[in-house]
C-alpha cells in the first residue's frame, strides 16, 4: 500500500513496567476506513494512544505523511492533523458545547478555517447547534459522543482515529454515528476505528486488522476475516 | 437450594441517569451466575451497590439472610463477600504476598497476621503466582495483576465472589488457565457472580446468565436460551439486520 | 456601638476581604488547573509586599504604579518556580507537590529573613478617603477593593472570553483531552501557575498598602487564602472572590463585638468545619 | 520479638543515648541529645500516619504542644505530680486526637493536609486567648517543681532518661505497628484506600486509631520538654517549623520505613549543628533545610532508606 497516510511499524509501548504493545504494525490508507479489532485488553486503545503520542512509545516508528512523528508530543501531532477521539469521550464537561468545539480547533492549522469547520460540524450534527450554549456535561450519552467526534473534526484532521465509538450508546444513535463516519469517509477523510461492535465496524471498513496480545495477528478485507472461523471465535467474539 | 444473595428492586442514579433501574435477581448457593450486557449497562455499578461502595437509592440487598443494604464495604467483606475490580487495584508498593495477606487478615476469617501469611500464600499459589510471591504488585504484568486481584479476594475465604472482567486482557492460554481456576473455586464451595465480555468463556462457565441493558434486566436464563434471545442479540451482540443494512449502503 | 458603626465595620471588612479574595484567586487557579496546592503562596504574597516597599522606598515609584511591575515580575517568578518545583510533580502523589512547593517556600523565607530579618515594615500610602456619618473609609481600602474588582474582572474575561483562557479551563477540565486537541498543555500549566503567582504578588502589594507587614506575614495570609478557597470551592476563581468577601464580612461583623485576637480562632474553626462539611466549598455551585 | 534484629537495633540506640552523656556526667552532650530524642519521637510517630497510611499531617506539632500545655498546667495550679500530670496530658491529647481524627480524616490528600494546618493554627490561636493557659504570655513553673525529683540537677537527668525511653517506645511502636495486622491495614490504606476498604480494612476506624495512637508519645515528649524548661508559650508549643522539620526528617530518612525517621533525625541534627556553628551558614538554616527537602523530593523520593532498600532488597527484610 503505497498510498498509506499513516504507517505504524513495530510499535512498542506500555504503562510503567508493564509492556502492552509488542511491535504492532498497521497502515491506514488515504480516504479509507481502517478498523482495528481484537479482544478486550489486546492493546487496541494503547495502540491509538501510542500513535497519537498520549503515551510515549518505547520502540518502533510512526510515519505520518511520510514523516517520522514517533517522538512528537500529542499536541504537536494533533496540530499536524493526526487526531484521536479518545475512548470515553473525554469532553470538557464544565465548558459549553461551543467552547468544546473551539478547543477542538485550537491548533494554528485548525484555527485558520475555524468557521468552515464549525459550519460543517453543525450541518453534520444539528443537535449540537441547538445546544451550543449548554454545558457538555449535561448532554446525553449520544450527544456527548457526537460532540466528541465534532470536536475531533474541528481539529481539521487529515486522519481521524476513533476509539470505541459504540461505548454505552443506544443502537439508534450508534447507527446514526456510523452513517456520519461513512459520510466523512466518502468525503475523503481517512479514518481509523477501534470498535468492539465488530458487526458494525466490519460493515463499514475497507480494511481490518486483528490485534492480539499487543501484536498484529492478521489483516485483510473484513469479509474475509469474518469468514475465518478461528478468528471469529477467538478474537471477534462472534 | 438456598439463596446466598438477593438483590431486590435495587436502583441507583447518577445525576439523573439511571445506572441501575429497579433490578432484582437471586444467586443460589454454589452457583455461577454470569452477568452480561453492553458497556455502560450498569454491571460494575451493580457490583458497587452489592458490596457497599455505593449506597442504593432504592431497594434492598440481602447476603446470607442479612440485610447489607448500604453497609460499608469493609463490613460486607468481613461477612464473606469478596470482589475483584475491572480496573485492577493493586496495592502497588506491597508484594504479592502482602497484598494477599490484606485479604486474609480482613476477610471472613479475620485472621491474625501470623496465620494470614499461610492463607495468603495458599491463595497466591492457587491462582498461579507461586514464583512471584515477593514481587511488588506494581511490577506484575496485566495478567499477573488480574490474578492478584483474584488471589486477594480468595485469601479472604469468601462465601460469594464477585468477579469483574477477570478474563479481559488475558491471552487465550491465560484465559483457559483462569477458567480452570474459576471452576476449581466452585468446587471449593464458593458461589460466583461474574461479569465478562468473552462470550465463549461466560457461556461455558455460567449455570445461569442475567443480561443487563440500561440498568434493567433484559433477559435471564441458561446460556443457550440467552444466546438465542433476539433482544439480547440486538442489544449486546450487535444487530445483524442493522449491520447488513449498513453493509448494503456501503458496498452498493 | 451604633448600628452605623457595625455597618461601617462590615463595609470595611468587605473592602479588605476582597483583597483576600484576590490572593485566594491565585491559589485556587493553580489548584484547579493542576491539582497542586501551591505552598509558596505565602512567600509570593510577601514578595509582593516587599516589591512595593523596595520600589517605593528605594526607587521612589508611586505606590499604585508598582502594580504593573509586580504583576509582570510575579509572572516571571511564577514561570521559574513552575519549572523548578512544580513541573516534575504534575500527576504525582499530592504529598510530593505539597513538599516541593513547601521546600521552596522555606528557601525563600529563609533567604528573606537572612537579608531583612523579621522587623515590621510599613509603606506610607495616603489616598483621600470617603466619610459616611461619623465613619471614614480609608482611601487605601477603597482603592484596593476597586483595583481588586478590576483585576478580578480582567481575570474573568481572560478565562471565559479568550482562546488562551479557555485553553486553561480545558486543561483544568481534562488535560489528556486538551493535549489531544493540540493544546500544548505543559505550556498552559506553566502559564496558569505563573498567573496564580502573579495574582498572589499583586494581592501582597495591595495588602501592603493597607497594613504593616513582616517577612513572616505570608503565613497568615496564606492561611486566610486557604479559608477563602475552602469557602469558595477549590479551583473556582469566582468563588474565591465571594469567599474573600465572605471572610471580610465575617471579620467586619465580629470585630465590633469580640476582641480581635479571637477572630483567628473563629476563622480556623470555620475553616476546619467548612472543610469537613463542604469539601467542595460553600460557593462551589459549578462543580457537579 | 527478641529474635528480630530490629529489636536489638532499638535497644542499642536507646542504650547509646542513655549511656553516652551519663558516662562522665556530660551535661552539654545531654542537652544536645534532648533535641534529637524529641525529633526522633516526633518524626517516628508522624511517620505512622504519613509514611504508612499516606496522610500528610503538616500540624503534627499540635500534639506535642498540647501535651506540653496540659502537663505544665496540671503541675501548676492543681499541683499534680509529674507522672500523673504527664500521663493525664498524654491520655487527654490522645482522646482529643481521636475526636479530631474522626472529623478531619474523612478528608483526603491535600484537603487533609490543609485541615491539619488549620487545626494547629486554630489551637494555637485558641491557646493565645485562653486565660487559664496564660494567653500569649504563657505559663511558668516554679523551680520548686523539681524538688520531688531530687532537685534540678537530678530532675534534668530523669527527664532526659524519660525522653530517651519515649524515643525508644516510639521506635518500638512504629516497628510493632508495621509488623501487625493494624499496620498492614494502614499500609493498604496508604497504597489505595478504596481497594483497602473493599478488602475489608475498616479504614475510618484505623485511620482515627493511628492518629490517636501516634498523638500519645509526642504529647508525653511535649510534657517533659516543657517541664524541663519550666516555661511554655504558644509560639514555642505550636511552632509549625517543628512539624516541618519532622517531615523533612521523614523524607530524608525514607517515608514508610521504620529506621528512616531515626536515621533522618540523626543526620538532620548533625547537619543543623554544623550549620549553626558555621559562620557562613548560621543564617541560612531554613534555606538549607528547604533545599535539602527539594532535592530529596525531586531526586530521591524514597529517602535514604528507600534508596538503600532499592539497592539491597535483603536489607529490608532484615530491618523492617
Amino acid at each position: 500500500m503505497s498510498d498509506a497516510l499513516l504507517s505504524v511499524e513495530g510499535l512498542e509501548a506500555g504503562y510503567g513496567e508493564v509492556q502492552v504493545l509488542w511491535g504492532i504494525s498497521f497502515q491506514a490508507r488515504r480516504s479509507a476506513l481502517t478498523t482495528l479489532v481484537g479482544a478486550n485488553g489486546a492493546g487496541k486503545t494503547t495502540t491509538l494512544r501510542a500513535v497519537v503520542g498520549a503515551l510515549r512509545p518505547s520502540g518502533g516508528r510512526v510515519l505520518f505523511n511520510g514523516e517520522d512523528v514517533t517522538r512528537l508530543p500529542a499536541h504537536a501531532k494533533a496540530a499536524r492533523g493526526l487526531v484521536l477521539v479518545p475512548e470515553g469521550r473525554q469532553l470538557f464537561a464544565e465548558m459549553t458545547v461551543a467552547e468544546n468545539l473551539e478547543m477542538g480547533g485550537y491548533s494554528k492549522r485548525a484555527s485558520r478555517s475555524f468557521a468552515v469547520h464549525l459550519e460543517r460540524c453543525f450541518t453534520l450534527f444539528p443537535r449540537l447547534a441547538e445546544r451550543r450554549r449548554q454545558r457538555a456535561g449535561t448532554l446525553s450519552g449520544g450527544e456527548q459522543q457526537m460532540l466528541a467526534i465534532a470536536r475531533g473534526l474541528m481539529s481539521d484532521p487529515e486522519i481521524l482515529m476513533v476509539d470505541e465509538l459504540s461505548l454505552g450508546l443506544a443502537p439508534v444513535v450508534l447507527h446514526q454515528l456510523f452513517e456520519t463516519l461513512k459520510l466523512l469517509r466518502d468525503d475523503g477523510l481517512t479514518i481509523v476505528l477501534v470498535e468492539q461492535n465488530v458487526h458494525l465496524a466490519f460493515a463499514l471498513s475497507d480494511h481490518a486488522y486483528v490485534v492480539a496480545e499487543g501484536k498484529l495477528f492478521t489483516d485483510g478485507p473484513p469479509e474475509a476475516l469474518a469468514d475465518m472461523p478461528e478468528i471469529r471465535r477467538a478474537y471477534l467474539g462472534l | 437450594m438456598t439463596a446466598i444473595l438477593e438483590v431486590q428492586e435495587v436502583g441507583k442514579s447518577f445525576g439523573g441517569v439511571r445506572a441501575v433501574d429497579r433490578l432484582s435477581f437471586v444467586i443460589e448457593e454454589r452457583e455461577i451466575l454470569g452477568l452480561i450486557g453492553p458497556n455502560g449497562a450498569g454491571k460494575s455499578t451493580l457490583f458497587n451497590l452489592i458490596n457497599g461502595v455505593f449506597r442504593p437509592d432504592a431497594g434492598r440487598v440481602r447476603f446470607c439472610g442479612a440485610d447489607i443494604t448500604g453497609a460499608s464495604p469493609h463490613r460486607v467483606a468481613r461477612l464473606g463477600l469478596a470482589r475483584t475490580h475491572q480496573i485492577v487495584q493493586p496495592l502497588e508498593a506491597m508484594t504479592v504476598l502482602e497484598n494477599c495477606a490484606v485479604g486474609a487478615c480482613f476477610g471472613r476469617e479475620n485472621l491474625p497476621r501470623a496465620r494470614a501469611q499461610e492463607a495468603a500464600r495458599e491463595a497466591a499459589v492457587f491462582v498461579g503466582l507461586e514464583d512471584r510471591l515477593d514481587t511488588p504488585a506494581a511490577q506484575l504484568t496485566i495478567a499477573g495483576k488480574k490474578r492478584l486481584e483474584l488471589a486477594r479476594a480468595l485469601a479472604a475465604q469468601p462465601l460469594l465472589l464477585l468477579l469483574d472482567e477477570v478474563l479481559a486482557g488475558l491471552n487465550p492460554t491465560e484465559v483457559e488457565r483462569m477458567i480452570g481456576v474459576i471452576r476449581r473455586l466452585r468446587e471449593r464451595g464458593i458461589t460466583i457472580l461474574i461479569i465478562e465480555h468473552l462470550m465463549q468463556a461466560i457461556m461455558s462457565l455460567s449455570d445461569r446468565i442475567v443480561v443487563l441493558n440500561y440498568g434493567k434486566r433484559l433477559a435471564e436464563g441458561t446460556p443457550a436460551s440467552v444466546a438465542n434471545d433476539p433482544q439480547v442479540i440486538e442489544a449486546y451482540l450487535g444487530d445483524p439486520a442493522l449491520a447488513r443494512e449498513l453493509a448494503g449502503k456501503t458496498r452498493a | 456601638m451604633s448600628l452605623f458603626g457595625i455597618i461601617a465595620s462590615i463595609i470595611d471588612g468587605v473592602l479588605v476581604g476582597s483583597v483576600y479574595g484576590l490572593a485566594a484567586m491565585g491559589l485556587t487557579l493553580i489548584w484547579g488547573v493542576m491539582d497542586v496546592v501551591n505552598l509558596t503562596h505565602g512567600s509570593m504574597i510577601v514578595a509582593g509586599m516587599f516589591a512595593l516597599y523596595l520600589l517605593t522606598s528605594v526607587l521612589g515609584i508611586t505606590p499604585y504604579a508598582t502594580l504593573l511591575p509586580v504583576l509582570v515580575g510575579g509572572f516571571l517568578v511564577g514561570l521559574a518556580l513552575y519549572w523548578i518545583a512544580v513541573h516534575r510533580m504534575i500527576g504525582r502523589a499530592p504529598l510530593m507537590s505539597l513538599l516541593s512547593t513547601f521546600s521552596v517556600n522555606l528557601v525563600l523565607i529563609g533567604l528573606g529573613t537572612a537579608v531583612w530579618g523579621t522587623v515590621l515594615f510599613n509603606v506610607p500610602v495616603s489616598f483621600p478617603g470617603v466619610t459616611w456619618q461619623r465613619y471614614t473609609f480609608p482611601g487605601t481600602h477603597l482603592l484596593a477593593a476597586a483595583l481588586t474588582a478590576v483585576i478580578a474582572a480582567c481575570l474573568y474575561v481572560f478565562l471565559y472570553r479568550t482562546r488562551l483562557g479557555k485553553a486553561i479551563r480545558a486543561v483544568a477540565g481534562n488535560r489528556q483531552a486538551a493535549e489531544l486537541m493540540g493544546i500544548p498543555t505543559t505550556r498552559v500549566l506553566a502559564l496558569a501557575f505563573a498567573l496564580g503567582v502573579a495574582l498572589a504578588g499583586v494581592s501582597g502589594m495591595l495588602i501592603a498598602t493597607l497594613f504593616p507587614f513582616t517577612l513572616l506575614s505570608g503565613d497568615a495570609y496564606q492561611l486566610k487564602s486557604f479559608v477563602v478557597i475552602v469557602l469558595g470551592g477549590l479551583g473556582n476563581p469566582t468563588g474565591a472572590l465571594l469567599g474573600g468577601i465572605a471572610l471580610g464580612l465575617l471579620e467586619g461583623l465580629v470585630t465590633p463585638f469580640i476582641p480581635v485576637s479571637w477572630t483567628l480562632v473563629i476563622e480556623f474553626a470555620l475553616f476546619v468545619t467548612v472543610l469537613i462539611a463542604f469539601p467542595r466549598g460553600v460557593f462551589a455551585l459549578r462543580r457537579s | 520479638m527478641l529474635r528480630r534484629p530490629f529489636f536489638w537495633v532499638i535497644a542499642l540506640v536507646v542504650a547509646v543515648f542513655a549511656a553516652a552523656p551519663a558516662i562522665g556526667n556530660n551535661v552539654e552532650l545531654r542537652e544536645s541529645l534532648v533535641l534529637a530524642t524529641v525529633y526522633i519521637t516526633l518524626a517516628t510517630n508522624l511517620n505512622v500516619v504519613l509514611g504508612y497510611a499516606g496522610y500528610v499531617n503538616f500540624g503534627s506539632i499540635v500534639f506535642f504542644g498540647l501535651g506540653g500545655y496540659l502537663c505544665v498546667y496540671l503541675m501548676g495550679a492543681p499541683a499534680w505530680p509529674l507522672p500523673v500530670a504527664l500521663f493525664a496530658a498524654g491520655a487527654a491529647v490522645s482522646l482529643l486526637a481521636l475526636v479530631f481524627g474522626l472529623g478531619i480524616l474523612r478528608l483526603r490528600g491535600a484537603y487533609f493536609a490543609l485541615a491539619t494546618i488549620g487545626v494547629n493554627e486554630g489551637v494555637e490561636a485558641f491557646v493565645e486567648n485562653f486565660t487559664p493557659f496564660g494567653g500569649s504570655s504563657g505559663l511558668y513553673l516554679p523551680v520548686t517543681m523539681f524538688k520531688p525529683l531530687g532537685g534540678p540537677m537530678a530532675a534534668l537527668w530523669i527527664v532526659y532518661f524519660l525522653l530517651v525511653a519515649i524515643m525508644g517506645a516510639s521506635l518500638y511502636l512504629s516497628y510493632a505497628v508495621k509488623r501487625s495486622k493494624f499496620g498492614l491495614g494502614l499500609l493498604a490504606i496508604g497504597q489505595n484506600e478504596d481497594a483497602a476498604q473493599v478488602l475489608g480494612v475498616p479504614t475510618r476506624r484505623y485511620k482515627a486509631l493511628a492518629y490517636s495512637l501516634t498523638a500519645f508519645l509526642p504529647a508525653l515528649a511535649g510534657g517533659l520538654y516543657f517541664f524541663k524548661s519550666a516555661f511554655i508559650q504558644p509560639s514555642d508549643a505550636f511552632d509549625l517549623t517543628f512539624s516541618t522539620e519532622a517531615i523533612v526528617i521523614i523524607m530524608l530518612g525514607g517515608q514508610g520505613t521504620v529506621t528512616g525517621p531515626a536515621l533522618g533525625a540523626y543526620l538532620y541534627e548533625e547537619l543543623r549543628g554544623w550549620l549553626l556553628t558555621s559562620d557562613t551558614f548560621s543564617n541560612f538554616q531554613l534555606v538549607i533545610a528547604g533545599s535539602l527537602l527539594l532535592i530529596i523530593v525531586l531526586f530521591l523520593p524514597g529517602g535514604l532508606m528507600g534508596w538503600l532498600y532499592g539497592r539491597w532488597p535483603r536489607l529490608r527484610s532484615l530491618l523492617e
